[in-house]
């Protein structure tokens, strides 16, 4: 886990630079810790704390953010966090950011998740590779952050 | 791409025999989908298996009379096959039969009238082309091709795929003229699409019956009654005021369309064929019915207010709906009396032009929530604004007959 | 989510000053809240700071003249104040300022007036007690007891706790009769309830013009009706149409109470004072305004769709409740040359009374959504429907003066 968190690290603040932002954002914001799957890692950006507390009383509490946040398969998991870090970093420096929004390419993320941990149940309904009627979370909006 | 997708849907289902291309009998899919059968097949007893005065005011499974329950349609459609025989419709399975008994238009039925009440008409349609099916009498249609089956698994999918597909011409050829593109409809907006195949407005055109939907110009009310008015188009003449006159029929997926759910993307199917838990798999429950006997698994899924809560909010629109439905069937009644009066008082043609104008218009607007099945739910505010129109045109209609001058003595 | 949006604000604040109970002065409080004290001033200019015209069509900031924009209402208030000056409302900054200035009135303005308008006035009520509140000339308590101050801090706030609390009788009275203890009332309840001491319908009983808000027997407008016409009150009588009307005034809480909003939970604040996150905290966004341009701090907060498509739905709803609103303007104007007609043509009072009671509601039912300040969308459904009823009982008002019998010449 810590050589994984090492290793990305190192991607992030690769892609942070690329990005043109310095280390100090990132090390300052902790962001290097949120490459962990501890959820209480994401807590260090305050702007997590809704979404922190809102899956503290949802029905997937007991799923870390990653598991429904970050693709599966390595290496994604890494440059999707990395992507995201970059994403964050930026966000968190140069945006007063009042509302957060999800983007569209971590919803994909999201849905394959759902699938893929409900892939029995939902079978019939949304065949593997089949195009999807909608995001599961249209309808289960609560699954991960309460209502 | 739809060809992908229906590769792999394929292979989620066990098959146990083939369903040949437009199968008609639903047994013979069941055999493969024995649980989507047998929910299918309840739609014959729906009335029996709920009690649904313990759930909803307006709409129920129970083919009762709208001309018993309300006298005045007999004068609203004066002139018109509805005036004979008009019933609350029920479930899928009765499809055939109603069509059948009805005696409205008796045995001169078209076969155009069979066009969406049977699984018989895709394999039909492709034997005869759309034009002469339609243009047969339906009684031939049914002894020279014995349709026997009602509305079913054919009408909305393909037996390969079981992906759902698009059965009846008029719609695709509604909606190519309004420059849409089947081929690329989505997932989701197919689940709406098989629906408006038939639970939308319709008219005849020419003496062959053809089939079809006044969408020219739009979905809205505004927009039909344009339509028709460009083509200087009755469905009949009012027996009473001799006004040129419109009949609207199960507008489902034009009001519809125009609410906040279709807005945010939720169509018929979320919320009459929800998806059920069954054993380890969620399917789809094919008991078409009223969301509001089964408000667990279709409201609730999206909102999180209580069922009770969920009930209340459907009664309240629709009660609302009601209201002003009420109050624009007495304007009409009294906008008919008054243009009636003044004909008998020998007001000439010319005066009563305006008149007869506005009870064409005023009723078309009440129709289009009248007949239309939710009682207003499918798109509260519009169905009201609608309403409102209708009734400030009755009223109008009445005013314009009072006032029209009459000839001395 | 829901969830997020009532995440309480979480501030941690330093006194820097002791503020007495009901300091009328905002600026005072702006020492200890500086971020919800600039928010607040910016009320003064609202109109300045964000284009109106960019985001919607109906309200704004501009005390644009409603008499210049719609010259049929003074036809529609003749005989009574409305008909002299009526504007646009602006920030609450504006408050004290215009009514002072406004020509409504003139200088014959009750003390009631000033009931809602600065925040002087929990202290002078304390003083005065309200009765004699009410009964004082408005002038003579401005110049009396020094009023200086728009609405602020005090009214909304307790000085010692910064809790949400009630300052106006009236409130307190109405909810009494209806049996509510607002002493019970919830956090998220009280975030409507201070909105709802003065954004409500009120009239004045007596001869001290007691201030009085008409819901002894509920908010919607037929139980508001159903008040006054059980006390035989009016607010004037028509000087075209001798009608005995009730004018109807901004009764926001009103009509929002019959919406799906209401019915879910949510307050005025949630859409008027959003949250705003400041850095590590989210403080209440205290620049009170119209949530069309602020869409991403209201409706986003909840509503998953974009910007672009909220904002649509606004305009959607408004506009439809638009509609009706000039139809039913247009008929209020036909029903009064009606009744005028008829007076003039010598039928008597005895005649004309059914015209006159059909009136009275109708012009009630269309001023309680003309006078309500949200075009609408407070309630969606509601608002049509209302307009609606108002426009058939303006036709039938219409249709009783020109039926009437003449005198024989
Ligand atoms: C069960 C899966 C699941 C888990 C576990 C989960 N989330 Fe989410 N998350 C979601 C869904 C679903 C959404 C909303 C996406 C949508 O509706 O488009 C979301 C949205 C978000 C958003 C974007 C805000 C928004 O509303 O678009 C943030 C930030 C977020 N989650 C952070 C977290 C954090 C931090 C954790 C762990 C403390 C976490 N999530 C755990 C499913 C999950
Ligand atoms: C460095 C501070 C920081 C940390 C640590 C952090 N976040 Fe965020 N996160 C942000 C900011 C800032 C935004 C807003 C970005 C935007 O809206 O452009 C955000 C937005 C998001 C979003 C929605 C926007 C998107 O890109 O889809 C998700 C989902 C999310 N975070 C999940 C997580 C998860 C899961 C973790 C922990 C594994 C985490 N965050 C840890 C600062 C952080
Ligand atoms: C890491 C595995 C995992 C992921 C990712 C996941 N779930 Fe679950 N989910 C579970 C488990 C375990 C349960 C509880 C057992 C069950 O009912 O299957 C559950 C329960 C549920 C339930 C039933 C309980 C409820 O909340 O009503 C729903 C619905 C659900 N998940 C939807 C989703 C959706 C939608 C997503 C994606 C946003 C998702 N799940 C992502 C593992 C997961
Ligand atoms: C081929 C035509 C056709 C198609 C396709 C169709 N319907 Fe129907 N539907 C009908 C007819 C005809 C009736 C009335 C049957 C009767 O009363 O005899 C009906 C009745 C209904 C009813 C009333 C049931 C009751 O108990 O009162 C509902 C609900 C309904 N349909 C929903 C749908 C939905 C949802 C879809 C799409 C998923 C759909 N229909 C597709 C023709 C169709
Ligand atoms: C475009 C599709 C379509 C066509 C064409 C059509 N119907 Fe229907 N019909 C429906 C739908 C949908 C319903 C259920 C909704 C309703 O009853 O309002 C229905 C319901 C019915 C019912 C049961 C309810 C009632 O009104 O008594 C009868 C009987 C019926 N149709 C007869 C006919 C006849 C006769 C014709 C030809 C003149 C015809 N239909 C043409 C779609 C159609
Ligand atoms: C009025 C339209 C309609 C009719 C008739 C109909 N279905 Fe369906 N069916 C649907 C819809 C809508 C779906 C959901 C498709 C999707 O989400 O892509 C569906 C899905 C299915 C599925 C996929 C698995 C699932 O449950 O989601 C099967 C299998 C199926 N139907 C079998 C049948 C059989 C067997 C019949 C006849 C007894 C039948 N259908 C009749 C509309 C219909
Ligand atoms: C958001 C949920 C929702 C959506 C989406 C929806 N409906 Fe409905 N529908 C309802 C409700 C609620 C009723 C009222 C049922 C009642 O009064 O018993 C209803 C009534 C009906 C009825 C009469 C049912 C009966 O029992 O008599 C028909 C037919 C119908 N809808 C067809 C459709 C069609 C076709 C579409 C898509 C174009 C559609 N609905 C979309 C919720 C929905
Ligand atoms: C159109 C709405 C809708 C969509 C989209 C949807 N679901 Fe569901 N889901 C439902 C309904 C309704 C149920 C309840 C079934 C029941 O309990 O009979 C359900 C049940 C479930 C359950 C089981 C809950 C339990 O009680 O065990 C899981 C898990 C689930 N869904 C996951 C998913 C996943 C994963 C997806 C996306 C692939 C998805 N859902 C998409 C409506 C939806
Ligand atoms: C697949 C998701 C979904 C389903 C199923 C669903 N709704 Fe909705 N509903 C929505 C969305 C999205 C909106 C739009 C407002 C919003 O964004 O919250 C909405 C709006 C509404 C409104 C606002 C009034 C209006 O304009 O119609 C009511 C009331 C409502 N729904 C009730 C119901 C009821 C009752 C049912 C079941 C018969 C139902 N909904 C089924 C998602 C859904
Ligand atoms: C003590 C009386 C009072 C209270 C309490 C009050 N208002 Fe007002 N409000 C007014 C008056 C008076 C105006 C009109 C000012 C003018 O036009 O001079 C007004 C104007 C407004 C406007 C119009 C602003 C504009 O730019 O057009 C909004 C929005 C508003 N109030 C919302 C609220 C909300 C939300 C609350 C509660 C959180 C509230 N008000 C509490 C008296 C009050
Ligand atoms: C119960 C509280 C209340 C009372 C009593 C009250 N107002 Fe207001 N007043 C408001 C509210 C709220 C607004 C803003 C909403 C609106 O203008 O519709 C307002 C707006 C105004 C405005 C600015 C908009 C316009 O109409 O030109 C003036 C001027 C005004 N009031 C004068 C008066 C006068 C004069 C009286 C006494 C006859 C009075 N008010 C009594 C609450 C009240
Ligand atoms: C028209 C009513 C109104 C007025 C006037 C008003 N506030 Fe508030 N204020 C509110 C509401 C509503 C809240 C949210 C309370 C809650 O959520 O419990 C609030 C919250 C606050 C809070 C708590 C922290 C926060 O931001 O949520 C402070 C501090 C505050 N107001 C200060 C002020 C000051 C200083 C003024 C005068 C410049 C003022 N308020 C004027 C309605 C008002
Ligand atoms: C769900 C959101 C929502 C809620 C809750 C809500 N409003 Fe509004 N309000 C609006 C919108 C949207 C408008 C229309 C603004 C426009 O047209 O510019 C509006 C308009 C207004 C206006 C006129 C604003 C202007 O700029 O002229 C006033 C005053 C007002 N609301 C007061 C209230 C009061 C008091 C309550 C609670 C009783 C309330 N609102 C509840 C959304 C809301
Ligand atoms: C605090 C949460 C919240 C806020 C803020 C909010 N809404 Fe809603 N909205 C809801 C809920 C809950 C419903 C009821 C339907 C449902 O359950 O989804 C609803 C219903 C609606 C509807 C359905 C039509 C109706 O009956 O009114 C529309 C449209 C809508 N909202 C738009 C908006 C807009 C535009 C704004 C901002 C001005 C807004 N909402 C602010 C929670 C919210
Ligand atoms: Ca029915
Ligand atoms: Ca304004």
């Amino acid at each position: 886990m810590r050589t994984w968190g090492l290793l990305s690290l190192g991607v992030a603040i690769a892609v942070g630079l690329v990005g043109g932002l310095g280390v100090f954002t990132f090390v300052y914001g902790k962001g290097y810790s949120y490459l962990s799957d501890d959820p209480a890692a994401c807590v260090n950006c305050h702007i997590m704390r809704d979404n922190f507390d809102t899956w503290t009383v949802a029905t997937h509490r007991s799923i870390t953010c990653n598991q429904c946040h970050v693709p599966e398969s390595f290496p994604w998991k890494y440059t999707s966090k990395a992507r995201n870090g970059w994403f964050h970093s930026y966000a968190f420096t140069f945006q007063d950011v009042q509302l957060i929004r999800i983007k569209a390419a971590n919803q994909e993320t999201l849905q394959r998740n759902c699938e893929h941990c409900h892939q029995r149940l939902v079978i019939h309904m949304q065949p593997p590779g089949a195009q999807r009627v909608r995001f599961c979370f249209d309808c289960h909006k609560g699954v991960g952050h309460g209502l | 791409t739809i060809a992908i997708r229906q590769q792999e849907a394929r292979q989620t289902f066990f098959r146990i025999v083939e369903i040949a291309e437009n199968e008609p009998d639903p047994a013979v899919w069941g055999r493969n989908f024995p649980t989507q059968y047998e929910a299918y097949i309840r739609t014959m007893r729906t009335s029996e298996l709920v009690q649904y005065s313990q759930y909803g005011r307006y709409g129920g499974s129970e083919a009762f009379s709208k001309l018993e329950k309300h006298p005045d349609y007999v004068k609203i459609f004066a002139g018109y096959p509805f005036s004979v025989e008009y019933n609350e419709e029920r479930g899928h399975m009765w499809t055939l039969r109603d069509v059948l008994e009805t005696k409205r238009l008796g045995d001169q039925k078209p076969g155009t009238c069979m066009t969406c009440k049977s699984s018989d008409v895709p394999r039909l349609m492709q034997q005869l082309g759309a034009a002469q099916f339609y243009a047969t009498p339906m009684k031939d249609l049914v002894e020279r091709y014995d349709i026997k089956h009602p509305v079913t698994c054919a009408d909305c999918h393909d037996a390969q795929t079981m992906a759902l597909r698009i059965t009846r011409p008029a719609f695709a050829e509604a909606m190519a003229v309004r420059g849409i593109d089947l081929s690329r409809a989505t997932r989701q907006e197919m689940r709406s699409y098989v629906c408006a195949q038939c639970h939308v407005e319709y008219h005849f055109r020419g003496e062959g019956r053809y089939l079809v939907f006044p969408w020219a110009k739009g979905l809205r009310v505004e927009e039909v009654e344009a339509y028709y008015d460009g083509l200087g188009f009755k469905d009949w003449e009012h027996a009473i005021t001799k006004a040129p006159m419109i009949k609207i029929q199960h507008p489902e997926f034009e009001l519809w369309s125009t609410g906040n759910h279709a807005r945010s993307g939720v169509g018929c199917a979320d919320c009459h064929m929800p998806y059920r838990r069954v054993g380890a798999v969620k399917i789809t429950d094919h008991w078409i019915r009223t969301p509001l006997v089964n408000i667990e698994n279709t409201c609730m899924t999206c909102h999180r207010q209580s069922e009770a809560e969920l009930r209340g909010r459907i009664l309240e629109a629709q009660d609302r709906t009601y209201q002003l439905l009420t109050q624009g069937e007495q304007a009409l009644i009294a906008a008919i009396a008054a243009i009636e009066k003044a004909m008998a008082e020998g007001v000439s043609d010319e005066n009563l032009a305006e008149a007869r104008g506005l009870h064409r218009k005023a009723q078309l607007r009440w129709d289009f929530i009248s007949a239309e099945n939710s009682m207003g739910f499918h798109s509260p505010q519009e169905a009201v604004r609608i309403l409102g129109d209708a009734i400030d045109h009755a009223r109008r209609a009445e005013l314009s007959a009072v006032r029209a001058p009459r000839p001395r003595p």
